[in-house]
Order: C-alpha cells, then sequence, then structure tokens
C-alpha cells in the first residue's frame, strides 16, 4: 500500500478520541449508511414491483388486441394469417370477452367474462400458471367448466368445485329487453393474480363462451404478442393499418402503462432524495476532515521539512476523506442489501404484527412488498457515494497543503 | 309403474281451485318464506297462481304465455312459456302427455310420489294425490336443500272457466314483454 | 432574562468571517437540507389532503356517510323517528333513504350498481351534477331512474331508453322458480361526478324503490347521516345507540382506498424526514466544528468571567441559525410549490397516475411541520453547545 | 486594603497530569502571597509550569492540592459563578498570543468585560473609549485585530484585562512575541498603570531585563518557585 | 565537493512581517556561507529570528529580499517539487520540540524521510534499523515517541534527519527542554555524527556552554548575525 494510504490510516487510528471528534466521526459514518441503505432498499422495492408488473400483468394480459368498430369479428382466421406473416408479431389468438353477472344464491358480482382456448393460452402466456392447484390442465369445452379470479370468488364466497349461475344479457331484437340468460357452470378452479387483476375476471373456454353468445364461430377479436412488448403499441397499430378489413386495436399501455410510468417516476424521485440524503452526509465529513487538519496540523509541517509535497499531503487526507465514506458506505450497503434481500419477508411480520395487509388486493396489482436488488443499483450507489465523499475530502485536502511550516513549528 | 299411477290419478281431474299456504324453509331449517294465496288449474296447460302474502303477485298462464303481475310495482311481466326453465312442476301437474314426463323417474309411498330428474336439472319434486286425483300437498326440494312446501286446502274440483286465465293488464300497468 | 450580549457575539458569529469559506460552506449545507426537507414535507403532505380532500368530497359526498339502521336492514321510520338521533356530534342533518346492490340490464350488457332512492326534499348532492335532465323526474310511480355517464355508456343507454333493474336480495320463491323483484325503469337523466360515483350510484325515486325493494309501508333502509367530518367517522359510529339499531358507514364501500392512502402519506414522509433527520446531523457537526475552532475565544470569554449558560445560548443560537434560516425558506418555498402544483407540473409535463395531482394546504399541519422542524433544529446544537460551555481555558489556552 | 493584608495568597500548590502512563509534576509545593498594588515578575523557561499557575489563580483550573485565598476568600469553595464573577470584576488576563476576538473591533474587545458583567453596551463603548486613551490606541478603536501589530493588540489586550479595574492582573509572556523595543514600552506600561490604577500585576516572562523592571522577582524552575536572590 | 565551495551561502538576506499597518523587521541584511563538513552554532535569545533564519535556508519560508544559494543553485528558483526534493535529500531539520509523528514507531518515523524519497518500505526499514545503531536506539526501534524520553526523541528526530544522508542538518534549540547532562550527549551525538558522515551542522542555540563545542560560532540578535569574537 502506499505511502499515502498507509499514513492516512495511520493518521485515522490515532485520532483524538474526545467526545465531540468520535461524535462527528460517528455521525457522518451513520447518515451516509442510512442514505445508501435506505437507496438501496427504496431501488430494490422498485425493482421488484417492476418484476411483478410484467410476472402479474405483462405476462398475464395480451401485450394488445385487434377487434371490429362494431358487432364480432367473424373471418378471424383470415386476419389472423395476414398477422403471422408479420415477424414482430408472436401469436394472434382469438378470444371472447364480455360482461356478465355470476351469482351465489344471495351474492352477486359483475364479471367480464373471458373465452380463450384452453390449448393455445399455454403456448401464449403465463396466466394458466396462476390457476391454483394447476386446475388448467382438464380445463376443457362443453363441461359447464368456469374459472373465477380470486377477488370475485372471495366475494360470492365460493370455492373450487361449486356450481354458480352466470347471467348473461341476451340482445337479439332492440325493442324488447328479454331477461338475462342463466346459465348454472361449476368452478372449475381459481385464477390468483393476488391483486386488482383477478377481482372481477372469469375464464371460459372460447367454444363455451361462443355457445352461450350464440355467435357461432365468429370471435370479438384477436390477443396478440408481440416480440418487443415495450414497443407494443406502434407494433400492433402499424400491422392493424396492413391489414385488408378495418379494424379498431388497443395495447396494454393504454391500460396498464400508467403503472409503469409511475414507477419509473418513483424511482426517480427516490434517488434524487436519496442523492440529496447522501450529498448533505457526505459533506459532514468535511467537518471530520476540517479537524484532523486542524489535529494533524503539526505533523503536516514535519512532513513538509521532511521534502513531502503538497500532492503527497492532498492525497494522505483525501484518502482521509475517502476512508471515512468508505465505510459508511460499506456499512450502508451491506444494511441495504441484508434489508432488501428479505424485505418480503420483514414486511410479512410487520403485516402481521400491524394485523392487515399493508398493499390491499383491492386497490393494487399485488398485495405483498417485492423486491428485487440490481447488482447495478448497488454498484451505482456505491460509486456515488464514493464520488461525493472524494468530493467533501477535496477541499479540506486543499486546506491541508496550505499550512504553513514555519509558523506552525515555530509556535511550538 | 309409479309414474304411471301418478299420470293416471292426476288425469282423473281436469281441473281444480284451491287455498295454498307455502313455507320455505333452508337445510338447516331456517325459515326463508311464509305464503299464502289461491290457485286455479285447467288441464293441460292453463293455472293461475295469486299470491296474497308476502306481496300480492299472481302468475297466469294462458297455454302459450306467462304474465307475472306485482301489482305493487304496477308492472306485468309476460314470457313464452316453451322458453321457461323453471315452471318443469307446473308443467307435470297441467299436461300428463307433456314430454318432460319422461326425464323424470317417480317413486311412491302410498299416496306421495317423488320425481327425481335425469338430465342434471336442479329440482326434486314430492307431490301427494289422493287416488280420486286431488293433490293435497306438494314440495319443490333446491340442489342447496332449500325446501318450498305448498298445502292445498279447501279444493273444488272441476274444470275452471278459461277466462280465469286470461290476463289483461290495468291502466297504466306497464308491460315488460319478455319473450 | 439573558442580555442582548448573546445575540451580539452569536449573531457577530453566524455573520463574521467564519473559519473560511468552506466552513461556511458545510453549515449552509445543513441549512439547504433542512430547507429541502421542509420543502418535501409541505408539498407531499400537501398533495396527500388534497387526494384525501378529493376523495372526501367526491365520494364521500355522495355515498351515504353513515346510516342508522337495524339488523334486518330496514326500519320503521314512524316508529324509529329521526329526532333522537339529530344530536349525535358532527350530524349536519338526517334523511330518509332507500339503497340496496341493484342489478341493470340493458340490450347490451348486465352489471350491478348501488341504487339511491331519494326524494327531491331531501336535497341529494347529486342534484347539481345531472347535466340532462333533472332531479324532478323522479317523482314517485314514474319509474324513471338517473344514471350516471359511465354506467349509461357501458349499458349502452341514452336518455329515454328502458333498463330492467333487479333486486335479488328481494326476490320472491313461487312453484316456477325465484323470481327476482324487477321493474323496467327509464332512464330519464344522466349525471356525471368522476370515473368512481359514475359507476357506482344510481337514483330513482324513494316510493318506487320502496316498492321495487318491496318494503312495508313507513320502512326504510335507514336514516341517512350527513357528517361535517365523514374522516373521522368512528367518532360518529362509537356513540351508543338503541337496542336492535346499529351504524353501517362509507368504510364497507371505500374503506381500503382511504387506507391505501393513508399508508402511500406515512410512506412518504418517512422517505423524507430521512433528509431532516441527515440534515440535523449536519448541523451537529458543523456546529462542532466552530466550536473546536472558536475554542480559544471561549476560553478568553470564560477568563472575563462569561457564564457557562450563556456561552452555551451563544452557540445554540449559531447552530440554530442555520436550522430557522432554512426551515422558514423551506416553508415559504413548500408553501408557495404546494398551492401552485398543478401549473408547475404542467409547465416541466410531469404526471402522476395520468391525473391532475390536487393539492390542499391545511395550516395545522404546516404549523407543526415548521415547530418540529425548529425544535429538531434546536435539539441538534444541544449537545455542541453544551461542550463548548463545558471548554476548560486552561487547557484550551495551553495550546495557542 | 490595607497594605499588610495580601491581595492574593498561595499555600503549598501542586498540580499533577496524568496522561496515559506518564504523570509529570507540574506545580511542587508553590506558596507566596501577593500584596495590593504591588509589582512582581516570575522569570522561568517555557515549560516550567508558570502558565498554569497562573490558571490556578485564576481559578480557571484546579489544584491537585494546596490553598488559594483571593482577599481572603478560598478560591475553591467559591461556586462556578462567584468564580466567574471574581474574574470578570477582580482579576484580568493578558497572554503571550493576544487572544482577541478576531471577529470584533478593538473597542469592541476592550468594552467585552464590561458587556459581560452587566453594563449596557452605550456605557461600555464610553469607558472602553477611555481606556483605549490610557493605552493610546484611541485612533484604532475601529480596527479588527488582524488590522493591528502585534504591540498594538497585547496592548488592546492589557486595556482588556483592566476595564473593569480589577484588583489584579496576571500577564503570562505578555511580551513572548514581541520584538526587544515594544516589549519594553508594554512593560513600561505596565508600570505606568500600576502607579496610576494601583493595579496589582503579576507577570510571567523569561526575559531577565524586562522583569527587572518590577519591584519584586521570582524564579520559577521545574514546577518550584524560588526567592531571586538579586545578587546574580 | 572540494572545501573551497561553500555548500550554503546566504547574501543580504532580510524577511519582514507585515501584520496590519504594523511591519516587523525580523532579519536584517544577514550574509554568511555555511563550508561542506563545518560544525557552526549560531546563538541567540529566542524572538532573535533565528528559527525564521533557518526555515528560509530551508526553503520553508521565501526572504523578502536576499538571496540563498545551495549547491551553487539558486534557491527561490526551485519549484516546490525540487524545494521539496532538495528538503528531502539534501537537508535534515532538527528542532527544539521533537516533532515526531505520534502515530508511528520510533523505526517508522527515522524511516520516512526515505518512504517519502521513495524507497521501498522494507529497504527503509534496513537502513533506519542502522540508522537507529548509531544513535543507539535500537531496542526502542518499535516503541510510539509517546513512550520515548526527551533525549531519546531528540536521538531519534536526528536519526531521521540524518537518514538520507543530507549535506547540511539545520538544528533548532534541539536541546531547549533538555536537562543539562542529556543536552551535553545530545551536542557530543552531533559532532561525533559530523566527523563520521561528514554532514555539515548548523545549530541555534541560546547555550553559550553548549556552542562552544562547535567548531564556529555566530551571534544573532535583533535579526542581525555578527561573528563572535573569540575573546568575550
Amino acid at each position: 500500500m502506499n505511502l499515502s494510504l498507509i499514513t492516512a490510516i495511520k493518521f485515522r487510528k490515532g485520532r483524538r478520541k474526545s467526545g465531540m471528534v468520535s461524535l462527528i466521526s460517528i455521525i457522518s459514518t451513520l447518515s451516509i449508511a442510512i442514505g445508501i441503505a435506505a437507496l438501496i432498499i427504496g431501488l430494490s422495492a422498485m425493482n421488484g414491483f417492476e418484476r411483478e408488473l410484467n410476472d402479474r400483468v405483462l405476462s398475464v394480459v395480451p401485450h394488445g388486441q385487434i377487434y371490429s368498430y362494431t358487432g364480432n369479428l367473424d373471418n378471424w382466421q383470415h386476419v389472423q394469417s395476414e398477422l403471422q406473416e408479420n415477424n414482430h408479431i408472436l401469436s394472434a389468438v382469438p378470444f371472447v370477452s364480455f360482461t356478465g353477472l355470476i351469482e351465489n344464491a344471495s351474492k352477486l358480482g359483475a364479471v367480464e367474462v373471458q373465452g380463450l382456448d384452453p390449448e393455445q393460452e399455454t403456448k401464449i402466456s403465463a396466466l394458466p400458471n396462476y390457476v391454483l392447484n394447476n386446475r388448467w390442465q382438464d380445463f376443457k369445452a362443453d363441461s359447464q367448466q368456469i374459472i373465477l379470479g380470486a377477488g370475485l370468488a372471495k366475494l360470492l364466497a365460493v370455492e373450487e368445485g361449486q356450481w354458480v349461475t352466470l347471467l348473461i344479457p341476451v340482445s337479439n331484437n332492440p325493442e324488447q329487453l328479454k331477461p338475462p340468460r342463466r346459465v348454472r357452470l361449476q368452478v372449475h378452479g381459481i385464477l390468483d393474480l393476488s391483486g386488482t387483476l383477478s377481482n372481477n375476471v372469469a375464464l371460459l373456454p372460447l367454444a363455451d363462451s361462443q355457445k352461450l353468445l350464440n355467435i357461432d364461430d365468429s370471435v370479438t377479436g384477436l390477443m396478440i404478442n408481440v416480440d418487443n412488448v415495450y414497443q407494443a403499441s406502434d407494433i400492433i397499430a402499424q400491422a392493424t393499418l396492413t391489414l385488408e378489413e378495418n379494424l379498431n386495436f388497443n395495447s396494454w399501455e393504454h391500460t396498464f402503462g400508467f403503472m409503469y410510468r409511475d414507477i419509473q417516476m418513483i424511482r426517480q424521485i427516490m434517488y434524487l432524495a436519496m442523492i440529496v440524503v447522501i450529498g448533505v452526509a457526505c459533506f459532514n465529513i468535511v467537518s471530520t476532515l476540517v479537524i484532523a487538519v486542524k489535529d494533524k496540523q503539526r505533523d503536516i509541517a514535519i512532513l513538509k521539512t521532511l521534502g513531502a509535497t503538497n500532492n503527497l499531503i492532498k492525497r494522505i487526507f483525501i484518502w482521509y476523506g475517502v476512508i471515512s465514506g468508505l465505510i459508511g458506505s460499506v456499512i450502508g450497503v451491506v444494511l441495504g442489501v441484508i434489508v432488501a434481500w428479505q424485505l418480503s419477508n420483514i414486511m410479512g411480520v410487520v403485516e402481521s404484527m400491524m394485523g392487515h395487509k399493508i398493499l390491499n388486493s383491492n386497490i393494487y396489482f399485488v398485495d405483498f412488498l417485492p423486491s428485487e436488488i440490481h447488482l447495478f443499483d448497488v454498484v451505482i450507489v456505491f460509486i456515488t457515494a464514493m464520488l461525493l465523499s472524494l468530493l467533501a475530502s477535496y477541499y479540506p485536502a486543499r486546506r491541508a497543503c496550505k499550512i504553513d511550516p514555519a509558523r506552525v513549528l515555530s509556535s511550538y | 309403474g309409479d309414474k304411471e299411477v301418478l299420470q293416471e290419478r292426476l288425469a282423473k281431474i281436469d281441473g281444480f281451485y284451491a287455498r295454498f299456504s307455502q313455507d320455505v324453509k333452508t337445510a338447516d331449517k331456517q325459515p326463508v318464506q311464509q305464503g299464502k294465496g289461491d290457485l286455479w288449474v285447467t288441464r293441460p296447460y292453463y293455472f293461475n297462481w295469486s299470491m296474497t302474502e308476502p306481496d300480492e303477485t299472481s302468475i297466469i298462464s294462458d297455454g302459450k304465455n306467462m304474465w307475472v303481475y306485482t301489482p305493487a310495482v304496477e308492472q306485468v311481466s309476460v314470457m313464452s312459456l316453451k322458453k321457461m326453465v323453471d315452471n318443469r312442476l307446473m308443467l307435470l301437474i297441467t299436461d300428463s302427455h307433456n314430454p318432460i314426463w319422461n326425464t323424470y323417474t317417480v317413486t311412491r309411498k302410498q299416496d306421495s310420489f317423488t320425481l327425481k330428474p335425469t338430465d342434471g336439472s336442479n329440482q326434486d319434486y314430492v307431490i301427494s294425490v289422493l287416488p280420486t286425483g286431488m293433490i293435497s300437498n306438494f314440495t319443490i326440494i333446491e340442489e342447496d336443500g332449500q325446501r318450498s312446501f305448498y298445502d292445498l286446502s279447501k279444493q273444488t274440483l272441476g274444470k275452471v272457466p278459461l277466462d280465469k286465465f286470461k290476463f289483461t293488464p290495468p291502466a297504466g300497468v306497464t308491460i315488460d314483454d319478455q319473450r | 432574562m439573558f442580555r442582548p450580549l448573546v445575540f451580539y457575539i452569536g449573531f457577530r458569529y453566524v455573520y463574521g468571517q467564519k473559519t473560511d469559506g468552506f466552513g461556511r460552506f458545510v453549515s449552509w449545507l445543513s441549512m439547504i437540507g433542512i430547507m429541502l426537507g421542509s420543502i418535501g414535507l409541505i408539498v407531499v403532505l400537501s398533495v396527500m389532503n388534497g387526494l384525501e380532500d378529493q376523495m372526501q368530497n367526491s365520494i364521500l359526498k355522495f355515498f351515504p356517510q353513515a346510516q342508522v339502521t337495524s339488523k334486518t336492514g330496514k326500519i320503521d321510520s314512524t316508529l324509529i323517528t329521526s329526532s333522537q338521533f339529530k344530536n349525535i356530534p358532527g350530524v349536519e342533518r338526517i334523511t330518509p333513504i332507500i339503497t340496496s346492490d341493484v342489478v341493470l340490464q340493458s340490450q347490451h350488457s348486465i352489471t350491478v350498481s348501488t341504487l339511491m332512492g331519494i326524494t327531491a326534499a331531501d336535497h341529494d348532492p347529486i342534484e347539481d351534477y345531472v347535466y340532462t335532465g333533472s332531479i324532478d323526474t323522479l317523482q314517485a310511480g314514474s319509474y324513471n331512474v338517473i344514471l350516471g355517464y359511465t354506467l349509461a355508456d357501458q349499458l349502452g343507454v341514452i336518455v329515454g331508453d328502458k333498463i330492467r333493474l333487479m333486486v335479488t336480495d328481494a326476490s320472491q320463491i313461487t312453484p316456477v322458480g325465484r323470481i327476482p323483484s324487477q321493474r323496467l325503469f327509464t332512464v330519464s337523466g344522466l349525471f356525471s361526478v368522476n370515473q368512481d360515483i359514475n359507476q357506482a350510484l344510481i337514483y330513482v325515486n324513494q316510493t318506487d324503490a320502496k316498492n321495487l325493494l318491496r318494503y312495508p309501508t313507513n320502512n326504510i333502509s335507514g336514516w341517512r347521516l350527513f357528517l361535517t367530518h365523514p374522516l373521522e367517522i368512528s367518532s360518529v359510529t362509537n356513540t351508543p345507540l338503541p337496542e336492535g339499531l346499529k351504524f353501517t358507514d362509507w368504510r364497507a364501500k371505500r374503506g381500503e382506498l382511504f387506507q391505501a392512502i393513508k399508508m402511500e402519506k406515512n410512506v412518504m414522509g418517512l422517505l423524507i424526514s430521512l433528509i431532516v433527520i441527515v440534515a440535523a446531523f449536519n448541523i451537529i457537526t458543523s456546529l462542532s466544528l466552530l466550536v473546536m475552532e472558536k475554542q480559544g475565544e471561549v476560553a478568553i470569554l470564560k477568563t472575563q468571567g462569561l457564564s457557562r449558560f450563556k456561552i452555551m445560548l451563544i452557540f445554540i443560537i449559531q447552530g440554530a441559525s442555520s436550522g430557522v434560516i432554512g426551515t422558514l425558506l423551506g416553508s415559504a418555498i413548500g408553501l408557495l410549490l404546494a398551492s401552485y402544483l398543478n401549473e408547475l407540473m404542467s409547465v416541466l409535463g410531469l404526471s402522476f397516475a395520468g391525473i391532475e395531482l390536487p393539492s390542499l394546504v391545511n395550516p395545522s399541519q404546516i404549523v407543526f411541520i415548521i415547530f418540529g422542524l425548529l425544535m429538531l433544529s434546536l435539539i441538534s446544537t444541544i449537545y455542541p453547545a453544551y461542550r463548548a460551555a463545558n471548554i476548560q481555558p486552561a487547557e484550551a489556552l495551553r495550546y495557542e | 486594603m490595607n497594605n499588610s493584608q495580601p491581595l492574593l495568597s498561595a499555600k503549598n500548590l501542586s498540580k499533577t497530569y496524568k496522561e496515559g502512563k506518564m504523570v509529570t509534576e507540574v506545580l511542587k509545593d508553590v506558596s507566596f502571597d501577593i500584596y495590593p498594588k504591588s509589582l512582581l515578575a516570575i522569570i522561568g523557561s517555557s515549560g516550567s509550569g508558570k502558565s498554569t499557575l497562573l490558571h490556578l489563580l485564576g481559578g480557571l483550573d484546579q489544584p491537585t492540592s494546596g490553598e488559594i485565598m483571593f482577599k481572603s476568600q478560598q478560591l475553591n469553595r467559591l461556586s462556578e459563578q462567584e468564580k466567574a464573577r471574581l474574574r470578570n470584576q477582580e482579576i484580568g488576563f493578558v497572554y503571550q498570543f493576544h487572544h482577541l476576538l478576531p471577529d470584533f473591533t478593538a473597542l469592541e474587545n476592550v468594552a467585552m468585560p464590561l458587556l459581560i458583567g452587566g453594563v449596557s453596551p452605550s456605557e461600555a463603548k464610553k469607558r472602553a473609549m477611555v481606556m483605549l486613551e490610557s493605552v493610546n490606541l484611541v485612533k484604532r478603536a475601529n480596527h479588527r485585530p488582524a488590522e493591528l501589530s502585534g504591540g498594538e493588540r497585547q496592548r488592546v489586550a492589557i486595556g482588556r484585562a483592566l476595564i473593569n479595574n480589577p484588583a489584579l492582573v496576571m500577564a503570562d509572556e505578555p511580551t513572548g512575541n514581541l520584538d526587544k523595543s515594544t516589549a519594553d514600552a508594554i512593560f513600561d506600561l505596565l508600570v505606568k498603570l500600576n502607579r496610576e490604577h494601583g493595579t496589582a500585576f503579576l507577570v510571567v516572562t523569561h526575559d531577565l531585563a524586562l522583569a527587572n523592571k518590577l519591584d519584586q522577582q521570582l524564579i520559577m524552575s521545574d514546577g518550584q518557585l524560588s526567592y531571586r536572590d538579586l545578587a546574580n
């Protein structure tokens, strides 16, 4: 290790242990640690939210849908083949969707019913993995099966295997308001996305939903998955234009886009706030250094008489500041990483103590606090802290060189 | 078999009037609804069911349509008999030749006949019919165990004039045509 | 009574030449820290107030805030009169209400909502939000209904169309099956408040509702209590009620939403208080630095007989000055920001959750923040000032 | 204050500093008296314990053993407040390093003891001006210490020490940083002020020539005090 | 280096400190030469400007006027780096107060100039051990300055000054804080090291007896240097 580092370490070890000096160094280390730990935890939580958004939303909800402006899409096979030529589009699968009501004894729940093709769905989305006790396996057409969203099942107090009545609006002749069609179905499985997404959704096999709406082979539209999910809107918009038929489209960005933007925004606010914290904390180092320079005034003068250059002295005190910054940062990183790694369990304990869930599944798209540590975040935070402590050390170190040995040494 | 005995007894009467009292309980004997009213029947399709309690409602089948009139909300809903799903019991009682009979198995215990569906529909029926063809009571048992017991009394047998089964909506009553 | 002397010396230290440029920068830094902290706290809390207020004015205004009803869900308004509830603290006015979950079915779709049976005389808050047709169309026996814009759009109906309202709770068991109480209603008006209310509530005449729900005569769902502070609901629902009666309140419908807002407020508050704490730490360190720089002078002042208490005061003034200036400056900027938040956001092209951020400054909160920050700045000067007072002159002067 | 009673008398004073394992005895059994209006010099090289002695006499430090009587009051029996009042009214200090407050002007520095004593600012400024006259520094009243020369700063320090008209002024190497001629001028000033104000002076110096200007000299070496044998 | 060329020669050096409006002349027109291997003493009381002279000669301070030639190099023409290298290789300093680095052991203190000069730690430690031998302090090698006596500390300081085998060592009151016997031992050591290593010594002291142990004496008073007339 070079001379300046050794000297810095020895100076640090030998520093006056008076109340004030040690208090200041503790405070500066502590505040850097707090800032860094808070930032790592915060960023990991945001990474967790982003991962959950991808797992629970983007991989489950179709990237986009193409449907006709009015009524149903009859020649969907033709549109499907057209779309298959577009190499950005990974899959185009027919679906049926309609609003209905599910009744269990006196309890009622409005529902958005999705008619999906059981075989195709596993190929294009992760939805089947979220059906509990993997009931998706034997989910098949015309066997009076329905899969309810977890939120809806809870509302209707209904479990797997029970029978419910599905009310479907019937609308063939405009003057007359027919009574809703009542269909008895058995709850084949529960879809649990542990968040708002599974609150008012129900799944039916595609063929069954076509039969119920008696629309023979036509469908509501085509579910599209694209290769780059974050370009979904553009790809689908462009694809829709090239179709012969004049169809409408939407994409996940219309419905869930704001969630994605909010996460980025919170991440930026958090990063900014914590940079202020770490910045202010690092400038505590200035106080420690100014005192150290004052304490070591005599030693600096001596070193100068021994031929030490200003540069060496500056490096000694920059090392001195960076070391105190380093200790604070290392503590902060270790603390931050441990807490971030165990964040979900810690929050679980807190929730059990508080008696209720912090993130309510009726409002947030996830009901637990996710966390995922990205090495990139940790490295960035560490480097930022080091740079700030370097900056904080620079001025006092420069001041250290300005000591006039003659004056210092003669006053003894 | 028992089914034929039941059909044959029911066929003896081509119509009747009776006063009924209704007692509905859940599987665990919780009271759900108690009602009273009058019932007129003329085979093969006509019946007029008018409840006075708990609310005034009358249900009239003129063979082709069924009229449900609730004076409280000044509305009558009319539905076509063919599309009805839950009116099987009335069909059985009023029409021995209705194909619906084949979907039921009948078991007899003295004058009480239990009908169980074979097509997965969710209601069992128990009808007690005297050898004279007079129905003393009947019960509808839902899938969740809920039992609606209807006791008939003050019966007068014989065909009821058809105008009893014609419904003309009073002035100002909204017609909710659900055919 | 401390002498002006203490201020005389204290302020001279604040504005006299500090140890050097950098020493001044460090105390500037703590001031900046406190300032940012107070700006952050004020803006965030005002936004949260705004959200709560928006909720309160939009959602809570229309939902029955609190309701006196019985276990069966309906009471006889002639037997249990509203007069006995007038004196419950916080109750502004009381009106009868008939409400229930209801199924709406149109040609195109079927959905669920909450039926509000009202009378024109009760002046339900929705009055001023009906933009086509009017509340007066809800006459008894008219069987008219006023829908929210979003619900009407979902059902695909316009004014004049008929929709079927069904109440499964009030269904009747007959030999031909369970017939839910139902009636055709004519859409006679549309209202618009916000996305939530436009779907959550529909309005019909109270008598029509009574008939639809097959209530016995003089029966209502309960007495609806309009509250001055719907948010402080527990103070109302804790008042004892006569036997057989109970309270229901808005929490059954929107409780979770408010809890979420409160949770977000606490998390943001915690994050920002970190800035303030570190800034306070900074006051401690920069003041300690100054105390060490001024050791000689303190010793001399002691030799001249200045008491320890006054020396302590000098340094408290010294240290707190950056905290005080930071707090006052920060609160001023914070208040400015909070009151013109949206204009600023649009200028910067920022948007949050796609909605406009309401912000409402709550004076008592501001006073609390300022007081808290001032206390924090004072407290953080105690230790260094105490150390200054205890400087041993002999030792300090020996080094010079 | 009749002459017979000593203004201040130290009895068997001793002071030891413990630094880690090393225990250094700075003062060993020092006893002597200072009479009102007297002009006493203590001669000793740096590190001989003279500064420590002064701090003990001024109540700024506690002796390890021994007793100090000031105007027949037991010093270490006094409370902090009383000792502070004593230093403000009865005793003045002058140091080798001037120790003026850099942020205050010469006038304000001289007036400080008055302000601390509770005198109103205007009255304090007036009396400080009078003092500056007696140390002929009126024309430097509004200058900051940084703008004064070594000699001028020392004279301001002396003015500050005398402003409250104390009975005794203790000076520790007042001319240590000054050149020969300025040092002589300072000592002459001390003598003049002693004659005019009747303030007793206890001056510590390593300079024999300067010490001889005062009435009485004591020798301090290795923590012990001995009466100087006027002969050598 | 033949004896005729002076190692260091000061020509008409003068140094004035400007504090505020007051100008104090610390050195007035000082000229003298130091020849290689010479043993020169400067006698003067404290405050006579001798420390300032040493700092000027060591390049630690700038003279107001006059010139210093070290090995025929113009000192104030050198850059900071060159002056630092000069102090590291060519000139050693010893002070009245030992000025050892409290956080380093005696061995490390002696080795410091080598480390600063870029010598590897192991090599530096070896050569420092040799030096400690010549000042017979081998057994104290791993002690911190706080654990050493005054005399021992001064010997470590001398060892440190000589470690780079400088041409000239300047000592400012090296025995100021020591008792008589230790002071004598230190001066004898300086003479011995001069004979052995051929290092020139410029020693400043106020002690006549010690000064006479060296080859040549100069008198410094009031910033002026004069050759001592051996007579008095």
